[in-house]
């Protein structure tokens, strides 16, 4: 029985990590960029949602959709400010300026408002925990799996489906072929930043409900967990990033309660590298070697 | 039907192109030959927008293009197959197409242009669903050629088309290319392969490091002992 | 020196010059900050009349929660602002990389809030111009499991430390020594580290270990957290910490209703009617919009007067004479408690032991060392 | 000629960096330079240390290793296990330090540098975490609250490693093994199609480079008393990398320029805490913004003297 | 002429695609032979197996008798056969100089630790591997241009470079992909003196793939022809014309 309370335990984590992670994936899927900013999004996301609650005192739905509104833009500025003009630059020029934008963004917030953490109100969303044959199921943690469950599907969707991933595709192939089919580029990238904002934002606002503390550096360690959990899952694949998520969930709860909890991340690198070492391109990712 | 008049393109301090001007008419075949390096690629990209010149003008029916990004200039009909094909590898034959067709709207004209692709390369047909990256080369060149012609251009640029050919493929490509020609779509055309392109266009132009050295109909250049000499081989 | 030669001594135009080493960015930043804003409230009050006509003038830098960055920042304030005394860091690492700085530059260096023993006192020697302001770990121990075992009657009792920290390790060390001494039983022993947000699978272990009364001796972030969702996962027995659970962030993270039944050890209770803790509050909440202190803004309030005192005792802003005066403190009234010094130049204070009801800290016992 | 030229170049340039250590000597020992503008210096040697050596690994051999902090935490400790538990002499601790380093480097790279890009990157910054959370969880060494040390890093070791480094790493690159290294980052597949075994040399300049980050971690752990797990996280690989990217990739006086320009920064910017990682953060993104490329591009200082000297050698012929 | 190069029934898959099936193949001494077929037929991937760039499923490859099969691209290299491929791959910022040093490498004497301490051995090993680079270069018209970055060469000269590296590596076998694909007819025609001139020179083997005809026949003493894979004729320039299979799969109708 125990067993299997862990088992949700680290569904309910992972469920976290793999919401951060679609995001992050998309972003990378689209544009070959590692966006260490995603995880400081998040925060961003995170703090929207936490003052349209209490100055605006607008309820949980309202904010969210605030939150997301005003992160999705937030990522096209960073776009077009910091990554933009790099694009024609090597990719480690712009992993550098995405580590100053996370570093800007992290100490911006706590210039502002000081690093002390603020607490979201308790009981957002009222909702029910099932008792399951004496397994204890947060309602939260239902509605976690359950958002980021449908957002992948809905990515999916988006990216295979529609006119705009097509366009998404195909930028991410060739940027040159793809302006030659008539595709603004600019517009098609920014629209790709602001749809994975858009998710950070979502995901820093449930995080907020789920755990109530935020604070400016919250987005460090939720951001690499979540990047790691892409590269699990292989970078670039949207499923992949939910599995990858979840899977890593897991593995940290199941180390935490065989008793280590203290090799919890260690164990989860661990993994991650011997997964790496077997399947070198993540779960969900062919290998494609280079065609010589 | 376009002109282009004494354009300057420069990569940082390379200047590529110098002073070219260059005039196609409607429903030519025109081509382009030239030495390795010699622009040819730079004068096609500036033409469909990928690079801006920084002087001269461009006219495509009486519009002033020169400088406009590549979107708005493939809305006005000018469509631009890439040297080295560019296919999108990951996408599926279909998709490639599809996106050809990114700019237009009219649902029933993109039918029937997929039909009149299909036609016009069955090949393509039968690989509908199978990933481009993974087609041979000649394929690719197809459905690249199938992929530009999605957007119902009146004018067609390309880049190299028989790079890297059998023998076999070259000569298929070239019947295409006239029978494109034959409906009605100009056709500016970058060729290594003097020899064939000459065979099949009405006029060419001659360029040197970036600046037109020769021009004339296709006869009178073939018939040129400098311009064997140095593009057709001493043969 | 080459070029700081012109600014002398701290006592310069009737100010002297005080240094304060601390997290301001980084991992711990928010420690930092809370301690720096104590400091900067003391300075101000302080200033208002002066030391014997003097000021005091603050000089800070930023170790960004690194011990390398945090030896440079202390010799910084030693050799190039040349100040008086300096405020160590908020943590015992970064007060620990500036230890041998204060030795060798003979300049008394006082940490708020670190309570590592080893930071004063190491292989039989005293570090004799380092000091402290906050207990030393055994002593919360103790009396937390004092009060488990004849208060709460708690039979076994499990314990969930943050092992990124020193002040958590040797709270329990010292609980667990006392607690198996009364007869109790520990029954679980986890771990986490700063900056955890799940802790669901840990608190899943310990529940199944069925213990009467955990120890969780943390700072309010991380233990606001565990509350909550030990309360989540249906894990109701009491819980107990010392003072690094004091912030009034800790109710708005953990709410008001988890936090029943949850117990901590503290210099001072800031709903006591003592008036130095009242006009604290009060000066605290009126200079930082209304925010509450937590125990590091205390802590950090209590070493300026700490220090103000031994200046105006020494009579003279001469480092070494400070120093002197420090170690003689005996008696003095500041808000975390009485203080005097003990040989190895840790305070002795006074405990409190407070009870959460309804989110409000309650008085319940006070304890004497 | 152009051989015995270069060798002309290293050899002077070995005797004035002598003369400049020898100078330096004196002043720190005659007391006539600040213990912190010491310290500062201190720390720009071990930073030079670490991005020179990292500079070997993603530079000159193309392997995006972003876990460089894993291997100066090995030499730190491993250091610091030698002076404080075994009561080792110092130049044991550094030797002990870099060969630590390296083992780990071998440990680490054999199986992961098969890997490509980023998921290189993200496994060697899982590596970086492993060591990290592995020295959080051995009392012996202190567990989180880390360890002291007794300051033991003086100029002449803390210069002569410095220079040991710089010569080392540069003679590499220098020499067909160096090429090798290079012609992987280039092209790896043409690399092998030219016979280099790609293998060897990208775990030999994943060593090379570990065992030198390794030395620095011994300087770093003698010089500011303590070390502890959480100074040695991804940040500070980040920090590492920073310099090498900043400074031009491919480019060694890139990597140093940017390591003293960066730590004088960060040090300076120590006494304005609420704003410092705002500006550096914005320096940051406005040096990428500016020169994508690095401060250096992938020249070399040398680069800039060499018309001058054609000229001299023109003259004399 | 002696035997150089055997393979037998060499084949690789790809999933379900069998990209190369059931090749036999053998070269002598000296001889300059073309590989043609159609987009796709599997060439390239021939040439992947001979130099291990994928290791093949079935089958066996010997050069001078010894076994090849499995060996490491770069063990392969020092056995004697290099290559140049298809899409230029330069090491694009190193020099023109640097570029033929690399092919040198295995032929290096001197040990990482001798060029750390700066040995005598260095030195003189360096100057050797300069001084024959330089020879070499001068050969293929490069050493005006020896210090300049790869990238920056004209496409020809980098070709040519492409050609003078593998030359370096000092082959018993070159086998080069495509040689003259995106040059004009003129420049096809100072490649084919260049190949004929270093096979003179360094005594050598050579295979090439080209879809220019002109240079096939031109050149190659013997023709092997692949479709889909496998092998559907062989023979003298002559025999490939008018074989009718090369024709239907292959050449089309007339051959100009
Ligand atoms: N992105 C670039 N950056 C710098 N220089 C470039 C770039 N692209 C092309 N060039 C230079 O511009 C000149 C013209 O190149 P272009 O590609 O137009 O030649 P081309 O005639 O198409 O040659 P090819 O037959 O090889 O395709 C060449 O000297 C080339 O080196
Ligand atoms: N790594 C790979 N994975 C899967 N399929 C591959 C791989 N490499 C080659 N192929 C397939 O094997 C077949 C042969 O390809 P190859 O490149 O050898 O053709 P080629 O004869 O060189 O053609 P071209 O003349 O166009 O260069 C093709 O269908 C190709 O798609
Ligand atoms: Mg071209
Ligand atoms: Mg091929």
């Amino acid at each position: 029985m125990e067993l299997i309370q862990q088992l949700v335990n680290g569904i309910s984590l992972g469920s976290i990590y793999a919401l951060i992670a679609l995001g992050y994936t998309m972003v990378y899927g689209i544009v070959k960029l590692i966006n260490f900013a995603h995880g400081d999004v998040f925060m961003v996301g995170a703090f929207i949602g936490f003052y349209s609650i209490t100055i605006l005192h607008l309820g949980f739905f309202p904010s969210l959709l605030i939150s997301m509104v005003v992160c999705a833009l937030f990522g096209v500025i960073i776009e077009r400010i910091a990554y933009k003009p790099l694009r024609n630059a090597t990719r480690i020029a712009a992993l550098i300026t995405a580590i100053g934008v996370s570093l800007f963004i992290e100490y911006g917030t706590i210039y502002l408002r000081g690093a002390q953490p603020e607490a979201y109100p308790s009981n957002l969303v009222p909702l029910k925990d099932l008792d399951v044959f004496g397994v204890k199921i947060s309602g939260q943690s239902i509605l976690i799996l359950g958002t980021s469950i449908v957002l992948m599907i809905l990515l999916q969707f988006i990216v295979h489906k529609t006119k705009i991933g097509k366009a998404m595709r195909a930028v991410s192939h060739d940027m040159d072929a793809a302006r030659l089919m008539g595709i603004n580029v600019n517009n098609t990238i920014s629209a790709t930043f602001a749809i994975g904002s858009a998710l950070a934002g979502a995901a820093g606002v449930i995080f907020g409900m789920y755990y109530t503390k935020i604070e400016p550096l919250m987005g460090i360690i939720p951001g690499l967990k979540a990047f790691v959990a892409a590269v699990l899952g292989g970078i670039g694949i949207i499923p992949g990033a939910m599995t990858g998520g979840l899977l890593l969930g897991v593995i940290e709860a199941l180390v935490s309660a065989a008793g280590y909890s203290l090799w919890r991340d260690g164990v989860a690198f661990v993994v991650l590298i011997l997964i790496l070492i077997f399947r070198p391109a993540g779960l969900f990712g062919k290998n494609i070697r280079e065609k010589v | 039907m376009l002109k282009i008049n004494d354009i300057n393109v420069y990569y940082g301090n390379i200047h590529a192109l110098k002073g070219v001007s260059l005039e196609i008419n409607q429903g030519e075949i025109v081509t382009l030959i030239g030495a390795n390096g010699a622009g040819k690629s730079t004068l096609l990209q500036t033409i469909s927008g990928l690079l801006k010149p920084k002087t001269g003008e461009i006219i495509f029916e009486n519009e002033h293009v020169a400088g406009k990004v590549a979107q708005s200039i493939v809305k006005r009909g000018i469509s631009h197959v890439p040297e080295g094909r560019r296919v999108f590898a990951n996408m599926s034959v279909e998709e490639n197409l599809d996106l050809g067709a990114y700019l237009r709207k009219d649902k029933k004209g993109i039918k029937e242009d997929f039909e009149k692709v299909y036609q016009l390369f069955p090949r393509l047909e039968e690989r509908r669903k199978q990933l481009s990256g993974t087609l041979s080369g000649g394929e690719q060149q197809m459905l690249a050629m199938g992929r530009a012609l999605m957007a119902r251009p009146r004018l067609l640029l390309l880049d190299e088309p028989s790079m890297g050919l059998a023998p076999l493929l070259v000569k298929t490509i070239f019947q295409i290319i006239e029978e494109i020609n034959k409906t009605g779509t100009t056709i500016l055309l970058v060729e290594q392969n003097a020899n064939m392109a000459l065979s099949i266009a009405d006029r060419a132009y001659v360029i040197e490091t970036g600046k037109i050295v020769a021009s004339g109909s296709a006869e009178e250049l073939s018939q040129s002992d400098q311009i064997r000499a140095a593009y057709l081989g001493g043969h | 020196g080459c070029n700081s030669s012109a600014s002398s001594d701290g006592e310069k135009g009737g100010t002297i010059k005080i240094g304060a080493n601390l997290e301001l960015s980084g991992g711990v930043a928010s420690y930092g900050q809370s301690a720096k804003e104590g400091i900067e409230l003391a300075i101000q009050e302080i200033n208002k009349k002066g030391i014997d006509g003097k000021k005091l003038e603050l000089v800070t830098v930023d170790n960004k929660s690194d011990a390398a960055e945090a030896t440079s920042g202390a010799l910084k304030l030693a050799t190039q602002d040349k100040v008086v005394a300096m405020i160590g860091a908020a943590t015992s690492t970064n007060t620990l990389a500036q230890v041998q700085i204060a030795q060798d530059n003979k300049i008394p260096l006082i940490t708020p809030t670190a309570t590592n023993a080893t930071i004063t006192f190491k292989d039989g020697k005293l570090n004799d111009f380092v000091f402290r302001t906050c207990f030393i770990d055994p002593f919360q121990g103790t009396v937390a499991a004092n009060f488990a075992t004849n208060d709460l009657k708690a039979k076994s009792a499990a314990v969930l430390i943050d092992s990124s920290s020193d002040y958590s390790k040797g709270l329990a060390a010292s609980f667990k020594k006392a607690f198996k001494a009364n007869g109790g039983k520990i029954v679980a022993e986890e771990a986490y580290v700063a900056k955890d947000t799940d802790f669901h699978a840990t608190l899943t272990r310990i529940k199944a270990a069925n213990p009467d009364y955990v120890f969780l001796p943390g700072f309010y972030e991380e233990v606001g957290l565990v509350v909550k969702q030990a309360r989540e996962i249906g894990l109701t027995v009491p819980f107990m910490g010392g003072d690094g659970w004091d912030s009034p962030k800790l109710v708005d993270i953990a709410g008001a209703a988890s936090l029943e039944n949850t117990y901590i050890t503290n210099h001072y209770s800031s709903g006591d009617s003592d008036k130095k803790v009242q006009d604290f509050v009060s000066a605290f909440k009126a200079k930082y919009d209304g925010k509450s202190p937590d125990a590091f803004g205390a802590l950090g309030y209590d070493t300026v007067y700490f220090l103000a005192d031994a200046i105006k005792r020494a009579g003279s802003s001469d480092p070494k004479k400070i120093q002197k005066a420090l170690a003689e403190t005996d008696g003095l009234e500041l808000v975390s408690g009485k203080v005097k010094l003990d040989k190895n130049h840790d305070p002795i204070k006074a405990a409190v032991i407070l009870e959460y009801v309804n989110g409000q800290q309650q008085y319940k016992t006070k304890v004497n060392p | 000629m152009k051989i015995l030229g270069q060798a002309k170049f290293f050899w002077t340039s070995v005797v004035l960096a002598v003369v400049f250590a020898v100078i330096m000597q004196f002043l720190i020992a005659g007391g006539s330079i600040n213990q912190f503008y010491v310290n500062t210096l201190f720390f720009i040697g071990i930073n030079i240390i670490l991005a020179v050596s990292l500079h070997l690994i993603i530079g000159i051999t193309g392997q995006f290793s972003i876990g460089h902090a894993g291997f100066l935490a090995v030499g730190a400790y491993a250091s610091a296990i030698m002076t404080m538990k075994l009561s080792m002499p110092f130049p044991v601790a550094l030797i002990v330090g870099g060969i630590a380093a390296a083992v780990a480097g071998l440990i680490i790279g054999i199986p992961t540098l098969r890997l490509r890009g980023d998921y290189l990157a993200i496994a060697t910054l899982g590596f970086g975490e492993i060591v990290r959370i592995v020295f959080l969880n051995i009392d012996y060494v202190g567990g989180a609250s880390g360890m002291t040390v007794s300051h033991l890093t003086t100029w002449p070791w803390l210069i002569g490693c410095v220079l040991l480094t710089i010569i080392v790493i540069v003679n590499f690159t220098n020499s067909t093994h160096g090429r090798a290294c290079i012609s992987i980052r280039e092209n790896e597949i043409a690399a092998d199609a030219m016979g280099i075994n790609t293998t060897y040399y990208k775990v030999a300049a994943f060593a090379l480079g570990a065992f030198f980050a390794g030395i620095a971690g011994a300087l770093y752990a003698h010089n500011f008393y303590i070390i502890q797990p959480t100074n040695f996280g991804f940040l500070k690989s980040f920090d590492i990398l920073i310099f090498v990217v900043l400074g031009g990739l491919g480019s060694m006086s890139g990597a140093v320029i940017a390591a003293i320009l960066l730590t004088i920064i960060s040090t300076y910017l120590q006494s304005y805490p609420e704003l410092r990682m705002v500006i550096y953060s914005l320096v940051l993104i406005i040096m990428m913004l500016y020169r994508p490329q690095g401060l250096m591009g992938t020249k070399e200082i040398t680069s800039f003297f060499k018309v001058g000297k054609s000229a001299k050698g023109r003259n004399a012929a | 002429m002696t035997q150089l190069l055997k393979v037998e029934n060499a084949g690789i898959r790809f999933g379900g695609l069998k990209a190369v099936s059931d090749v036999n193949l053998e070269l002598k001494k000296g001889e300059l032979v073309g590989l043609i077929g159609p987009n796709g037929a599997g060439k390239t991937t021939f040439f992947n197996l001979l130099t291990g760039v994928y290791v093949p499923t079935e089958g066996s490859i010997s050069l001078d008798g010894e076994k090849l099969n499995g060996l490491a691209p770069f063990k392969i290299t020092k056995k004697g056969i290099s290559r140049t491929f298809q899409n230029i791959r330069l090491f694009s910022e190193l020099s023109v100089l640097d570029n033929v040093k690399v092919a040198y490498h295995a032929l290096a004497k001197h040990s990482i630790l001798s060029s750390i301490f700066r040995l005598p051995a260095h030195f003189s090993g360096e100057k050797e591997m300069e001084e024959k680079a330089i020879e070499f270069l001068k050969i293929f018209k490069l050493d005006n241009v020896l210090h300049e970055k790869a990238k920056n060469l004209p496409y020809g000269q980098q070709r040519r470079l492409e050609i003078a590296r593998a030359l370096a590596a000092n082959p018993k076998l070159l086998l080069l992909d495509e040689p003259a694909a995106g040059m004009n007819p003129q420049e096809t025609e100072e490649l084919m003196n260049l190949i004929a001139l270093i096979r003179e020179k360094f005594n050598l083997t050579i295979l090439l793939i080209e879809h220019d005809m002109l240079l096939v026949m031109g050149v190659c003493e013997r023709i092997y022809v692949l479709d889909h894979g496998q092998l559907i004729a062989e023979g003298t320039p002559e025999q490939i014309r008018s074989n009718p299979k090369v024709i239907e799969a292959y050449l089309g109708e007339e051959v100009s």
